[in-house]
C-alpha cells in the first residue's frame, strides 16, 4: 500500500473495522461532517452514515457515559475526546464506570470500547490542547492504555484496541500526525496489546520511551553511536498499561544503565514507575542511577516556549551521557 | 419584529388516580388484569419486608450500609410493571423494590450489602445493570444503552431511575440532551422523595417541579404522584410506549418520600422534623393500593395474610441461601478479578505474592 | 387530583428593535447618549478591524490559532456596554469585542495569541477573567464570583459569555442552577452562533430555543437578535438591574452568527455553504448601526472615517508594543514562574537544570 | 485542651479559622444542616449562618467552580467533596481552572481555596468510597495536596492549607477520622505545606508513608525493634506535593534501606516517585532494593475483603525483612 501519515494510518484503521464489524460506532464532537478537526475521521460519516459516525453535543461525560450504555448493548463505541485535555469532563465517567463495569458485574457486562484522545504538545496549539497527563489513566486499574508512535503501529494498535473486550484508551500523539510517513502493509496488521518493542537494539545504555519522544529518543540514540560511539537499546512501550516490564528490564540487565522518556511532568509521572520496576528487579545490575528526561512539573508554556518545554535529542543526550559518565 | 412572545408548547400535568384518602378516579383507571395487581401488590410487598430485613440485619452488623426503599415502593413498581421482561433497567442505589420486581436474587443484594463483590454479579438475562453509586451518572448510560439497542434493531427499550438530588449533576442535563438528540427509546424516572441525603428538595433547585427541566430540551415530561401505583403505571406506559414506537424519551417526575434514613449511617432527625415523616406516612404507598385491590375485589384480608407468609418464605430462603454463599467464599485472592477479561502479568504477579503471604499468615495463625 | 395541568410560569420573549433591513422599533428603542452609541460602534469597528489584523498576522504565521469575533460585535458590546465599569466579564475564548470594549491592552491578546503566557496577564483593575477555553467551565466561576461580591456587599455584577455548544456541557446546567440556588448576581450571555466548530445548533440540542433551557430553573430568559445591538442592550440592561437589585440571574439568548472561521484552523466549507454565510453577511450588526446612527445624524460618513482612522492607528499602536515585547521576551525560564506564590524547591531545582542546559546550548549554539 | 478525634480537629480548625477570618467560607452537600455526613462541620451552620456554611446543590463540578468564582472575589472557599471517589466529577475544574488561574492569568488572581476529601478504605463504606488516588493531584502542576495522619497534624495543616494562596486538596484519611485522639494544644499551629516530618528516629532502615498508613507503619517500627532488633527511621510526607524529599533522601543516606508505604495502588502510584528521586539522589546509599508496600493494581474491594488490601502492620513488616535480609 501507499505511505500513510499517522492521521491517515488512524483513518484506515477505522475505515477497516467498521467495514469488517458492524458493530463499530464512532462518537465525538466534530468526527462526522467535519471529519474531525484533524481530519482522523475524514469521509467516514460518507461511508458509514449517522447512526453509525455519530457527530456529538458538546460533552465529554455525555459521549464517554453514552459510550459506556452502547457498549454494554452490544456496540463496539470507538469515542474521541475532541483533546486529552478535555477528557477530564468525562474522568468520573471514565474512573467510576469505564473502569469499572467488568468489575462491578463480576463479568456479566465489559466495555469494548476505545477512548481516541489527541495529546501532547508540538504542534503550536492553545492552552489545554498540549499537556501529557497519561500517568492519570496508567493509574487507573480496569483501563488499559497504548500509544503508538509511527502510523504503522497506530494502525495495528488500534485495530487491537478495537477488538479488545475491555476499554482502552488510545492517546494519539498529535505530534506525529503528519510528522512523517510510514509504508502500510495492505493486509491488516494487529500489536498485542500489553507489549513493548525493541526499536533499536544495543548494549551500553537502556532507553525507554513512547510516543512523540519515541523518535526524538531513536534520533539521541543515533546520536549517542556518532558522538560517543555508544550503542543504545531504545525500547519503544507502545502500551502503558498494563506496562510491559519484562523487556526494559532484561535490557537494564543487559546494559545497567538507563534513560527513561517522557514528554509528561516529571513528579508523580509515569517515569517513576519504571524505575521502581527497575529498582525492584534489576537492582544489583544497575551501575549508574536511572535518569528520567522528562517534562517539568509545570503546565506545558504557550506555544511560543512548548518546544523549551519538550525534551529534545539534544536534552536526551545530555541526560544519557551523565548516566554514561557516572 | 419587536418584542414579542415565542410560543414554546411546553406541557405538564400532573398525575393521580388513586389518592391518599383511597379516592379513585375512575376514568383515569387503568384496567390492568387482576393477575398483574396481585402481583404488583405482592412485588411491593417483597420490597418492603425484604428492606426491613436488611435494615435489621444492618443493625445486628451483619450487613453494611445500604439504602432502604421504604416509601417509593410504588414508584417502582409502578414503572417497572409498565416494562417488557427484556427491556433495561438501568437504576442508581435504592431501586430495591424495581430489582425484586424482576425476581433477581434477594441472596445477591444481600451478598452486595455484607461487602462481596460476588453480589455484583446478576443472571445473564437480567437487563438490569449494577448499582451505580455515583449520584447521576448512570443515567447517560440508560440513553446510550437505549440508542444500541434501538441501532441493533431490538425491541427493547431502557428505564432508569434516579433521585431529586441527581437532577442537579451536569450528568443529568447530559443524559437528557443526549436522549433527545439521538431519539433514544429511554424513559428517565426522577424518584422525588424530596431530600438528597439531608437537602430537601427546595434547596437543591430552585424550578416548582423537577419534571419541567425537560422543557429544556423540549422532550415530554409529567409529574405523577409517586405514591400512587396506578398514577405511576399510567404515566410509565404512555412513556413506555412512545419510547418503543416513536423513539421519544419522557421524564417522569414520581413525588415521594422517603419513609426511613438515607442509607443506615445517616440520622434524619438531624434535618427533617418527625411531624413530616408522620404526615408522608399516611402516604404509605402499600395500604393505599391494598384498599383499593380489597375495594375492587382483587384481595380479601386473608390473601394479604398469605402474601405475607409467601414473602416471608422467600425472604427466609433468600437469607439461608446466602448464609450459605458467604460461607464458601473464604478466598479474598478473588479481589484480583474481573478488572480485565485476561490478567495482566503484572497482576498476576501481585495476586500470587498476596496468596503466598495469605497462606502464611493462615498458617502462622493456626500454629500459634 | 386527576390528571390536571401544571401551571408552571414561563416566560420567553424574542426582542428586536433594528431589524436587518434597518427598520427601527421607536416603541423599544432605548435612549442612549450619544456618547454612548458613539463609543459603541467605535468598539465594534475596533473589534472588527483587530480581529481582521490578527487574521491576517496568523495567517503570516506570525500568531498562532484564535476565535475570531467576527459578526458577534453587536452581540458583546451590546451586553458589556450595559454594565457598569467596576462589573466583572468573565469570557470564554472569543470575546475579542467585550475586551476591547474595556480598553484592555490590545498588545496582550497578541502576546497571547502569539503563544506567550504574558499575555495572559491583565491590568489589575480589569475585572475581566482570563480566557477560558475549557467550554462551558467558566460559567461557574461567575456564578461563584457574584456570590462573592453580594457576600461581600459589593455592588458589582458579574456577566459571562459562552456559545450555543457550551449548553450541552453539564456545566453550564450545574452554573444555571448554582446561579439560581444562591441568588446570584449574574448575567449568562449565550452566543448562538449557530454552529459549534462545525455542528449547528440544530443538532446541539433539540429545544426550540437555547434560552428556554432558564425554564428548567424557573430563571429569567430572553431570546434577542444578537446582530441588533441596541436589542442586545435592552436586553442586558434589564438583566443587569435584575442581577443587581434583586439578586435574580438571567439567561439571554443572541441569535447571531459567526461570519469567519471557527478559529484559524478551521476550514468552514466542510460544514457550512457559503449561501448561508452570504445571508448572514446582509446581517451584518456594524454596517446596519452604522446606518441607524447616520439616520440619527450622530455619525456622518467623515465621522465613519475617522473613527476607522483612530482604530487603525490604535491597531498599529498595539502592534508596534506587542512586537517590542516580544524582542524583550528572550528568557524561556520564565515557564517555570506563577504555578504557585513561592515555587516549590524541587521545581527550582527543575529550573536550574533547565538554566543550566539553556545557557550551554546557547553557548554552544554561538560557537559552531 | 481536651482530646480530640480527627473529626473534631478539623472541625475545631475550621470553627477557628472562621472567626478569625471572616472571609473564609465553607461549601459542599450536606455540610450545613446535617453537619457533613461524616460530621465535620457539625454546629458550623449554626455559629456561622447560611451565606458562609453552603449546603449546596448534588454537583460537584459546580461546587468547586463555583468555589473558583468565590475565591477570585476575595473568599477563602474551603470546599467538601463528600467523598473524594467523586471528586472526578469536578476533576476538570480542578486541572483546567483550579491549578492554572494564577499561571493562565500570570499573577494576576490566584485561588486561596482548600478542597477537602475524605478518603481511603477502613470504614466499611460502599463502592467509589475507598480508593486512595492522591496521585492524580499530585501529578497536576498548579495544585498542593496535603495528607494529615493524627487529629494534631490536621488541625494544624488544615490551617496552613486555608491561609496557603494557593489551593490546597485537603485529604483526610477516614479510617483515621475516630480511631482515636489526640490533645491538642489551646493555641493554634501551623505546619509548613511542603515539610515532611521524622516520627520515629532509626539508623537501620527508612519507611516513608503517610495518611491513614502513618500508623500502621509506626506499629510495624514497632514490632521490628521487638522482633528484629531493628530500630526503623519512620517518615510521615504529611504534604504529597510539592514532595519534600530532603528529609528522606537523607534518612535513606544513612539506613540504605528503605521501605515505602502507601494505600493508593502501585502502578504510576506516589511510591514510584519517591523511588526515582532515592535512585537519583541516594544512588550509591543504597544497600538494597527499595520496597513498596502498597494497594494493589485493583479496585479496593468491597469491604468484607478491603483489610485484605489495605497493608496492615504484618505486610509493612514482610516488606521491611525483604529490604532488610537483602
Ligand atoms: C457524584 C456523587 N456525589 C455524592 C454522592 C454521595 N451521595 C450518595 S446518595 C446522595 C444523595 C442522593 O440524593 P437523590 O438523588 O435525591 O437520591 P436519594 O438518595 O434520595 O434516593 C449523595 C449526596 C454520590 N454517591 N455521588
Ligand atoms: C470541554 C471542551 N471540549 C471541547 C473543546 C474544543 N472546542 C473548542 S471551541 C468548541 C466549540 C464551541 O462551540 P460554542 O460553545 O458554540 O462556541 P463558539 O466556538 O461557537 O463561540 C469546541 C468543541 C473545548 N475547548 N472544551
Ligand atoms: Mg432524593
Ligand atoms: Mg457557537
Amino acid at each position: 500500500m501507499a505511505e500513510l501519515t499517522m492521521v491517515q494510518a488512524i483513518n484506515l484503521a477505522l475505515r477497516q473495522e467498521m467495514k469488517r464489524d458492524p458493530t463499530v460506532v464512532l462518537i465525538g464532537e466534530d468526527i462526522g461532517v467535519d471529519g474531525g478537526i484533524f481530519r482522523v475521521t475524514d469521509g467516514l460519516l460518507k461511508e458509514y452514515g449517522p447512526e453509525r459516525v455519530m457527530d456529538s453535543p458538546l460533552a465529554e461525560s455525555g459521549i464517554i457515559g453514552f459510550s459506556i450504555g452502547m457498549a454494554i448493548s452490544g456496540l463496539k463505541p470507538v469515542a474521541e475526546m475532541q483533546f486529552s485535555g478535555f477528557s477530564y469532563f468525562a474522568f468520573h465517567q471514565l474512573e467510576g464506570h469505564a473502569a469499572r463495569m467488568r468489575w462491578r458485574s463480576q463479568g456479566r457486562y465489559h466495555l469494548p470500547m476505545v477512548v481516541r484522545m489527541p495529546q501532547g504538545a508540538g504542534v503550536r496549539a492553545l492552552e489545554h490542547h498540549s499537556e501529557s497527563r497519561e500517568a492519570y489513566y496508567g493509574h487507573t486499574p480496569g483501563l488499559k492504555m497504548v500509544m503508538p508512535s509511527t502510523p504503522r503501529n497506530a494502525r495495528a494498535l488500534l485495530l487491537s484496541a478495537i477488538r479488545d473486550p475491555d476499554p482502552v484508551i488510545f492517546l494519539e500523539p498529535t505530534a506525529n500526525y503528519r510528522a512523517f510517513r510510514e509504508e502500510m502493509p495492505e493486509e491488516e496488521e494487529t500489536i498485542p496489546i500489553g507489549e513493548s518493542k525493541i526499536v533499536r537494539e544495543g548494549s551500553d545504555l537502556t532507553m525507554i520511551t513512547y510516543g512523540t519522544m519515541a523518535r526524538r529518543t531513536l534520533e539521541a540514540a543515533e546520536r549517542l553511536r556518532e558522538e560517543d560511539g555508544i550503542e543504545a537499546e531504545v525500547i519503544d512501550l507502545l502500551t502503558i498499561s498494563p506496562l510491559d516490564d519484562k523487556k526494559f528490564i532484561e535490557s537494564a540487565r543487559k546494559t545497567g544503565r538507563v534513560v527513561i522518556v517522557h514528554e509528561a511532568p516529571q513528579t508523580f509521572g509515569p517515569g517513576g514507575e519504571i524505575v521502581a520496576r527497575l529498582v525492584e528487579q534489576a537492582f544489583l545490575h544497575l551501575e549508574a542511577p536511572i535518569k528520567r528526561v522528562n517534562g517539568y512539573d509545570i503546565i506545558v508554556p504557550y506555544f511560543a516556549r512548548e518546544q523549551a518545554y519538550l525534551p529534545d535529542a539534544e536534552r536526551i543526550v545530555r541526560g544519557a551521557r551523565e548516566v554514561l559518565r557516572f | 419584529m419587536p418584542k414579542k412572545a415565542i410560543k414554546i408548547p411546553v406541557k405538564l400535568d400532573y398525575l393521580s388516580i388513586l389518592n391518599e384518602h383511597g379516592k379513585l378516579d375512575r376514568k383515569l383507571e387503568p384496567k390492568l388484569s387482576k393477575e398483574l395487581l396481585r402481583t404488583m401488590h405482592e412485588k411491593m410487598l417483597l420490597a418492603r419486608r425484604f428492606d426491613e430485613r436488611m435494615f435489621s440485619l444492618q443493625r445486628q452488623g451483619r450487613l453494611g450500609t445500604f439504602a432502604p426503599v421504604k416509601g417509593q415502593e410504588a414508584a417502582q413498581i409502578g414503572a417497572v410493571a409498565a416494562l417488557s421482561d427484556s427491556d433495561w433497567i438501568v437504576p442508581a442505589f435504592r431501586e430495591i423494590a424495581a430489582y425484586v420486581w424482576r425476581d433477581l436474587p434477594l441472596e445477591g443484594l444481600l451478598l452486595y450489602n455484607a461487602g462481596y463483590n460476588e453480589g455484583g454479579r446478576l443472571p445473564d438475562d437480567a437487563h438490569f445493570l449494577p448499582i451505580a453509586i455515583p449520584v447521576g451518572s448512570q443515567m447517560l448510560h440508560a440513553a446510550g444503552l437505549a440508542y444500541g439497542l434501538k441501532l441493533q434493531k431490538k425491541n427493547e427499550i431502557t428505564m432508569t431511575f434516579f433521585g431529586d438530588g441527581a437532577t442537579s449533576e451536569g450528568d443529568f442535563h447530559e443524559a437528557m440532551n443526549f436522549a433527545m438528540v439521538y431519539a433514544c427509546p429511554v424513559v428517565f424516572i426522577c424518584q422525588n422523595n424530596h431530600y438528597a441525603i439531608s437537602v430537601p428538595r427546595a434547596k437543591q433547585t430552585t424550578s416548582r417541579t423537577l419534571a419541567q427541566k425537560a422543557f429544556a430540551y423540549d422532550m415530554p415530561c409529567m409529574q405523577v404522584d409517586g405514591n400512587d401505583v396506578l398514577a405511576v403505571y399510567v404515566a410509565a406506559k404512555e412513556a413506555v410506549e412512545r419510547a418503543r414506537t416513536r423513539h421519544i424519551p419522557t421524564l417522569i417526575e414520581c413525588v415521594t418520600y422517603r419513609l426511613s434514613v438515607h442509607t443506615t449511617v445517616d440520622d434524619p432527625s438531624k434535618y427533617r422534623p418527625q411531624e413530616e415523616v408522620k404526615q408522608w406516612e399516611k402516604r404509605d404507598p402499600i395500604p393505599r393500593f391494598q384498599r383499593y385491590l380489597k375495594s375492587k375485589q382483587i384481595l380479601s384480608d386473608a390473601d394479604v395474610k398469605k402474601t405475607e407468609e409467601r414473602v416471608e418464605q422467600t425472604i427466609a430462603k433468600a437469607v439461608e441461601a446466602w448464609q450459605g454463599q458467604m460461607a464458601r467464599l473464604t478466598d479474598p485472592s478473588v479481589m484480583f478479578e474481573h478488572l480485565y477479561a485476561e490478567m495482566p502479568p503484572s497482576l498476576q504477579a501481585q495476586r500470587e505474592a498476596f496468596r503466598k503471604e495469605w497462606v502464611e499468615r493462615t498458617d502462622e495463625a493456626a500454629n500459634g
